[in-house]
């Protein structure tokens, strides 16, 4: 039991109980607060991945920008809580979470049965060197510049869109 | 002059009306005078088909120049080409067509004058212009459908020209539903052809008959093929049973009637049937003779009753159609397109004659208000009669000539298979229509004005009109076609310019004159062997003579009775129609062919069983029960024609769309988790499929 | 690196699970939303672990790019709600369908 | 970067469009004639892209650190994408003034869509598919929803931005388990090594979820159901595109990463997937469709159809029917923009006339746009000599060659029954009288775009084979 496996079992449970419980709620302000936690718990996971930049990431666009967003949202326009979680039209609800978990039980069958991953043998040195904001920044830089610059008008994009779909008045 | 410049100027020849087409209609709003584009064009088309025919016809008379491009591949062996066939038939008919259209563009600058849709009228004509070109170059039988459907829509469209009338709108429907029902025909032929041969090109299709490749690889299938196409001609040359769209449209303009209903499109139907003439068997050429000889027997005695001056000229023309159609289908090959020609000039000039009369007359088509016109018209008089009397086969005229050939053959035809029904029903005809075209005449132009007032009116119609009469009347005589007034034979129409037809359907299918047997006579060597027997040959020359002079006797016949009944009025004619009122009403009423069709087949029923009455009243009961029990059916199926056709259709779509509707629209329930419930269903049954 | 790797997927399969569940299951369509950015994390989860054990960085540059994509979505989604909630004063997608058949 | 000037001049659609994206924003900002410049720039863009991509097909090459393909069928996908662009461009004009949502933004969200399809179509990398799929997606949502004020508009947008996202959640998904397997996202390690990696399972579900995503942009049963909502709620004109180009960028994605199965003796593992699905979509399309009223709904309904007769170009994967696919994409996009555009006029204020029987008597009242209406309802119904015959034989014949005629008879039939809803407006306009009396407001830019749309799809019918022939040169 090294540290790396405890700190995988810890985050791992959190991850996995605090997504339970993020789709459980009926108070959306208590699941947004909850993926959060979510969040970063799995940040928490890519630091034992050795996936530093993805990390801190994670913490900075996900719990920080992306989910004050959703907040923000959800302050501004407060709806009112759902009823109980399967209140309404129980049957379907029931129905959903099976065929859901039918579809998981198929991943987790070709994760595990179909051994596809034989031939991965993992390397620590390599590891930590794709992690670091170096090989990242210089490989975006270089190889990924397109999608880089994609990801420029995309952003341009969502910004203007955001604006026209959300502005209250508009001339 | 080389073969390229040939087929590039009838490139031209082709393609010019449709600019022509194009130009009129885009600027027919913004540009009055636009139409004078439309006409100039005409003009030189007309002078390039001149041109083509004379080369044609002068330096290469014996060449068949083909010109072919790739349309595009259907798989690596099977392509669609594009092409032309120029042949002596192609430039003749070309420089028809252009002739016509060209008169009929300036006669209708007079006679349209103040139509509203001038420019479009115009428009029309000149896309007519183009398909009916295309339909006569193509060496293929699918642009020959495509072109074939185009002539189909600009009648449709000229018909319906004046389409605030009902009359005129619902002519044109009818014309356009009735020629449906033969192009189905047409095109499950030319599916069978290209099902079998792989290709739509008439010489690569003959080759392969030739070659013994039979659709079905049966002579029974090659015969359906035959008469599967020949449907397409029964559609469009107005024959029997599918006639009845021709006098109702007679509801366009006359100058449309003249170019399209008389002498271009409607003899596109014969035309098509001379170009597959090479794979028709004797049986298919049977059922195409018997049909010609119903279609040109039944509208003769129709003509002989009607008091519509067009409907007269429009049942005559069914008549000389169906007259053409037996000609093929007894052999006579060379003389129905001779006839063809002829009738082009002669029944286009009658129709534009009637034009000039009705313009004349304000609009007057019933012929029982008019009379001693022939002061007033003294033109227009002298240009009808020459065309009234080539139709009636006088000699000197070009009718004289074709239609002294057509009975010949129909003698020749009897002596050599016994069966004599077509030379006399064809000897029938000549006399009937001698008779129905000049009491037309008679109680058009002669005796004393009906209407006082109309005719103190009517005046000569104005150059542009009168014009176009001369030129066609003035082709209507023999000088044209040969030399020898009295036989045509020798002629350069017939014995130059016209080959042989080729045969390739196989030899035990074919009517026994029609076998290359060794015997073959080859009349003039330079347009490959000619392919009747030496019996026919002789059968022919017999059958000359006596074909020509009781023709004469009949033709003059008809017209002395015409004279006795109605100008010198000898016999009392109503005393006679009363006499045989039974039969009268029945020509009068058209054989209740309108009625069998539409709705009203009940009231035909009751005329129908007068007729019988009138032969035997003590059957009439049953027959009456019989008949009435078939007609309420038949009327009842060809009334829900429109129903099913079209409201039915939908009324049916209504009833099964809501049953589907039901089942299936339910699984759209606008809630976005049903969708993803559906979706993440697949997604289960997909990854399942890919597990295994 | 001595955890199987299969745990790192299995517990991103679930996590996707949980999504796919919160998708189809919640009425709120801010939480609906938010269960899309669960399953959009639980697929970067694969794409971190694979990158690391393969020791390539292409899974985590992929990731980067799912995140500016998710942070698009983000602006550009919230803003859709905010503006059918001007208009209808819900956020419950079960009362959002004038739109069917 | 670029390695030389050919690879920049190469690269050149993409970079106009970039800057054309950003010259128009510059206009929005600072020009205060930006209702008149800017549609018309936006058109003169798409169509200079296009003309462009058409022009320079030959220079094929791979560029950008094997990131974008150029030249060949890259091109004539952006000349497909582009020129559908500018006549949703002409179309939109008038049609947006008619709703009082002028917004300059509608015609820069509508490049960075098209700059995001072109993205999908070079796209040498899965990375590059992916932005591209996101940029068009999101500029797309926003689309549907552009008309802000309407309740319709709203739920639209909405149900096509949760079920888009959904489908990322997939494809995202899909694309981290074929890196797994792969190692790498380079298209073309995969195209060369597909038949070793299909041995993988998880390469398998990987490309299967991939799949499963892009099913979702091309709108094929069962991952159709987002379809008919969305046109019918979002903008006409918006719809239109959402229909053409989505769908054809949708398609050239698949082809561009998936291009090993169509491309070897590997042999097409997928065709069970794609038979399925397209035979699915073919009869529920066209037998749903029938019982459609609103004439958006019924070209919904119509578009899923379509899109399973494409996808048997896929299930048949030899190059015949991938020629055939990009044929019928470059004809489905005229004919259904002409319709949408006809439907975008015929519209009143308010969405009134949106019924099928509004097209009742229309012949009498607009005999000139009944004519075309006709033909692009024919050529949808696949009757020759229009480009939808042609698109639809290519396919079949190709199916057929593939073995698997039963599904080219199924799609036979299925289009025996689609035409029936197509003849069907075809009936209405000419047969039946009108049944109320509203005035169709002209609009020359649409009719330009309009009539720019049948022609091709009359010159596209007419000589089918010049068009064909450039494609089968690049595959």
């Amino acid at each position: 039991m090294t540290l790396q496996i405890v700190l995988f079992f810890i985050f791992a449970a959190v991850s996995a109980v605090t997504a339970v419980i993020m789709i459980t709620r009926t108070n959306a302000v208590i699941s947004a607060l909850f993926l959060v936690l979510n969040f970063a718990s799995l940040a928490g996971l890519y630091l034992t991945l050795n996936a530093q930049f993805i990390a801190v990431t994670q913490i900075i666009v996900y719990a920080g920008a992306i989910m004050v967003l959703f907040l923000f949202v959800l302050m501004l326009l407060r709806p009112e809580n759902e009823k109980k979680i399967l209140d309404m039209k129980p049957k379907l609800q029931i129905f959903a979470m099976i065929i859901a978990f039918i579809v998981f039980i198929q991943i987790a069958y070709i994760i595990f049965f179909a051994q596809p991953l034989q031939n991965i043998s993992p390397d620590l040195t390599n590891s930590i060197k794709a992690g670091t904001i170096e090989a990242i920044g210089r490989e975006l830089f270089t190889k990924y510049i397109v999608p880089f610059e994609a990801a420029g008008f995309l952003l341009l994009a969502a910004a203007i869109g955001a604006l026209v779909l959300a502005k209250k008045k508009f001339e | 002059m080389t073969e390229t410049g040939i087929i590039n100027i009838s490139l031209a020849i082709l393609f010019l009306p449709l600019l022509g087409f194009i130009v009129t209609l885009l600027l027919g709003k913004k540009i009055k005078s636009i139409y004078l584009f439309e006409v100039f064009i005409l003009t030189v088309t007309l002078f390039a088909a001149i041109f083509v025919a004379f080369i044609k016809l002068s330096y290469y008379v014996d060449d068949r120049i083909i010109a072919e491009i790739q349309w595009f591949k259907l798989s690596e062996t099977i392509s669609i080409k594009l092409g032309f066939l120029i042949d002596n038939m192609t430039v003749i008919m070309l420089f028809v067509v252009a002739l016509i259209s060209a008169l009929v563009h300036y006669f209708s600058i007079a006679y349209m004058k103040d139509d509203p849709r001038y420019n479009r009228y115009f428009a029309y004509l000149g896309i007519f212009t183009f398909s009916m070109n295309g339909i006569v170059l193509t060496n293929n039988i699918l642009m020959m459908y495509i072109f074939w459907e185009l002539v189909g829509l600009s009648s449709y469209l000229l018909i319906g020209f004046w389409f605030e009338k009902k009359s005129a709108s619902d002519a044109g429907k009818k014309a356009f539903i009735v020629n449906r029902v033969g192009d189905i025909g047409m095109f499950a032929g030319i599916l069978i052809l290209f099902l079998t041969y792989n290709t739509f090109s008439f010489e690569s299709i003959f080759h392969s008959i030739a070659a013994g490749k039979l659709p079905f690889n049966s002579d029974f299938w090659l015969t359906m093929t035959g008469i599967l196409l020949f449907m397409g001609a029964i559609g469009k040359s107005a024959q029997f049973p599918l006639h009845v769209w021709l006098p109702d449209a007679m509801e366009g303009p006359t100058p449309v009637s003249a170019l399209i209903h008389a002498a271009t499109m409607v003899a596109a139907g014969v035309y098509l049937t001379i170009r597959i003439f090479g794979l028709l068997t004797a049986d298919a050429m049977m059922f195409i003779a018997i049909i010609g000889m119903l279609s040109a027997f039944i509208p003769a005695t129709i003509a002989l009753t009607q008091n519509d001056i067009k409907k007269v000229l429009a049942y005559s023309t069914v008549s000389q159609l169906g007259y053409m159609v037996m000609a093929l289908g007894i052999g006579a090959y060379k003389f129905t397109f001779f006839h063809l020609v002829a009738h082009a000039f002669f029944k286009a000039c009658l129709f534009l004659g009637s034009g000039s009369v009705i313009y004349a007359m304000h609009h007057e088509q019933d012929i029982r208000n008019m009379g001693g016109l022939r002061k007033k018209l003294p033109l227009t008089y002298a240009t009808f009669l020459i065309a009234t009397l080539a139709i009636s086969g006088i000699p000197l005229t070009s009718g004289f000539h074709s239609k002294d050939g057509i009975l010949a053959s129909s003698f020749a035809f009897g002596s050599l298979t016994g069966n004599w029904i077509f030379a006399i029903v064809g000897f029938l005809v000549a006399l009937m229509t001698a008779f129905y075209m000049f009491r037309l005449v008679i109680i058009t132009f002669h005796g004393q004005p009906r209407d006082q007032h109309k005719y103190e009116h009517a005046k000569e119609s104005p150059f542009v009109m009168v014009m176009p009469l001369i030129v066609l009347a003035g082709l209507s005589i023999f000088i044209f076609y040969t030399p020898n007034p009295l036989n045509a034979d020798e002629g350069w129409f017939i014995s130059k310019w016209l080959p042989a037809p080729v045969l390739s359907a196989p030899n035990n299918t074919r009517f026994d004159f029609m076998q290359e047997t060794a015997g073959a006579v080859t009349h003039n060597p330079s347009h490959g062997t000619i392919t009747y027997s030496e019996s026919y040959t002789e059968a022919m020359h017999g059958a000359h003579n006596p074909a020509m002079i009781l023709a004469l006797v009949l033709a003059l016949s008809g017209m002395l009775l015409a004279y006795i009944f109605y100008q010198w009025k000898k016999i009392n004619v109503d005393k006679l129609t009363q006499a045989i009122k039974p039969l009268y009403t029945f020509s009068l009423n058209k054989w209740y062919f309108d009625e069998l069709y539409d709705k009203t087949f009940v009231a035909g029923t009751i005329g129908f069983s007068k007729l019988i009455g009138w032969f035997d009243a003590k059957i009439v009961d049953g027959i009456i029960n019989g008949a009435g029990n078939l007609t309420r059916l038949l009327s009842v199926f060809t009334g829900a024609f429109d129903r099913i056709v079209i409201d039915g259709i939908v009324n049916f779509a209504a009833y099964l769309s809501g049953f589907i509707g039901l089942i299936f629209r339910r699984i759209q329930t606008g809630k976005v988790q049903t969708y993803l419930i559906l979706v993440i269903f697949s997604i289960i049954i997909l990854l399942f499929l890919f597990n295994d | 690196m001595n955890i199987p790797i299969e745990y790192y997927l299995i517990l991103s399969a679930f996590m996707f699970f949980v999504g796919v569940a919160g998708v189809l299951t919640r009425r709120n369509a801010i939480i609906v939303f938010m269960s899309i950015e669960l399953m959009l994390n639980s697929a970067n989860l694969t794409l971190v672990t694979f990158s690391s054990y393969l020791g390539n960085s292409i899974g985590q540059l992929f990731v980067f790019f799912v995140m500016t994509v998710a942070a698009a979505d983000a602006a550009v989604g919230l803003a859709i709600i905010i503006a059918i909630f001007r208009n209808k004063l819900t956020v419950n997608i079960d009362e959002i369908n004038i739109l069917k058949w | 970067m670029f390695n030389n000037a050919q690879e920049f001049f190469n690269t050149l659609p993409l970079i106009i469009m970039g800057g054309g994206i950003v010259i128009s924003l510059l206009i929005e900002i600072y020009s205060d004639k930006n209702k008149v410049i800017l549609p018309w720039f936006t058109a003169l863009l798409f169509l200079a892209v296009g003309l462009h991509s058409l022009f320079y097909t030959n220079d094929v090459s791979i560029v950008m650190q094997n990131m974008l393909a150029t030249g060949g069928n890259v091109n004539i996908f952006y000349a497909i994408f582009t020129l559908g662009a500018a006549v949703v461009t002409l179309i939109s004009i008038d049609y947006i003034k008619k709703y009082d949502m002028y917004f300059g933004e509608y015609y820069l969200i509508l490049q960075t869509s098209v700059l995001g399809m072109m993205l999908m179509a070079a796209a040498k990398d899965l990375f590059v598919i992916f932005l591209g799929l996101e940029l068009m997606s999101i500029s797309f949502y926003i689309l549907a929803g552009m008309n802000r004020k309407r309740a319709k508009a709203n739920e639209a947008s909405l149900k096509y931005f949760l079920l888009g996202s959904f489908a990322t959640g997939f494809i995202v998904y899909g694309i981290a388990l074929i890196y797994g397997s792969a190692h790498t996202t380079s298209i073309d390690f995969i195209t060369t090594n597909f038949a070793g990696l299909t041995s993988n399972l998880l390469f398998v579900a990987g490309v299967l979820l991939f799949l499963i995503g892009f099913s979702f942009k091309i709108a094929a049963f069962p991952f159709h159901m987002w379809v008919p909502d969305v046109y019918e709620g979002s903008s006409t004109t918006v719809a239109a595109l959402f229909s053409t180009g989505g769908k054809s960028a949708a398609f050239s994605a698949i082809i561009a990463s998936l291009f090993a199965l169509f491309n070897g003796p590997s042999g097409n593992v997928f065709t069970p997937y794609f038979a399925v699905i397209s035979v699915l979509s073919m009869f529920y399309g066209s037998i749903v469709a029938i019982a459609q009223v609103n004439i958006k709904r019924m070209l919904a309904y119509s578009s899923i159809s379509h899109a399973g007769y494409l996808i048997i170009g896929l299930a048949a994967g030899n190059h015949d029917a991938i020629a055939g696919v990009m044929f019928y994409l470059g004809a489905y996009t005229f004919m259904n923009l002409g319709a949408f555009g006809i439907v975008s006029l015929v519209e009143g204020k308010n969405e009134t006339n949106l019924d099928i029987n509004s097209y009742a008597g229309l012949a009498s009242k607009k005999p000139f746009l009944a004519a075309l209406l006709s033909i692009l309802m024919f050529s949808l119904a696949g009757v020759p000599p229009f480009a939808g015959f042609f698109g639809k034989y290519y396919i079949f014949i190709a199916a057929i060659e593939s073995k698997l005629t039963w599904l080219a008879i199924l799609g036979v039939i299925s289009s025996a029954i689609s035409a029936y809803f197509y003849i069907r407006i075809v009936v209405l306009m000419y047969f039946k009288p009108a049944t109320n009396d509203f005035q169709i407001e002209t609009s020359n830019s649409a009719m330009l775009g309009i009539i720019t749309s049948v022609i091709i799809v009359i010159l596209l019918g007419i000589f089918p084979g010049s068009f064909l022939d450039l494609i089968t040169r690049f595959i």
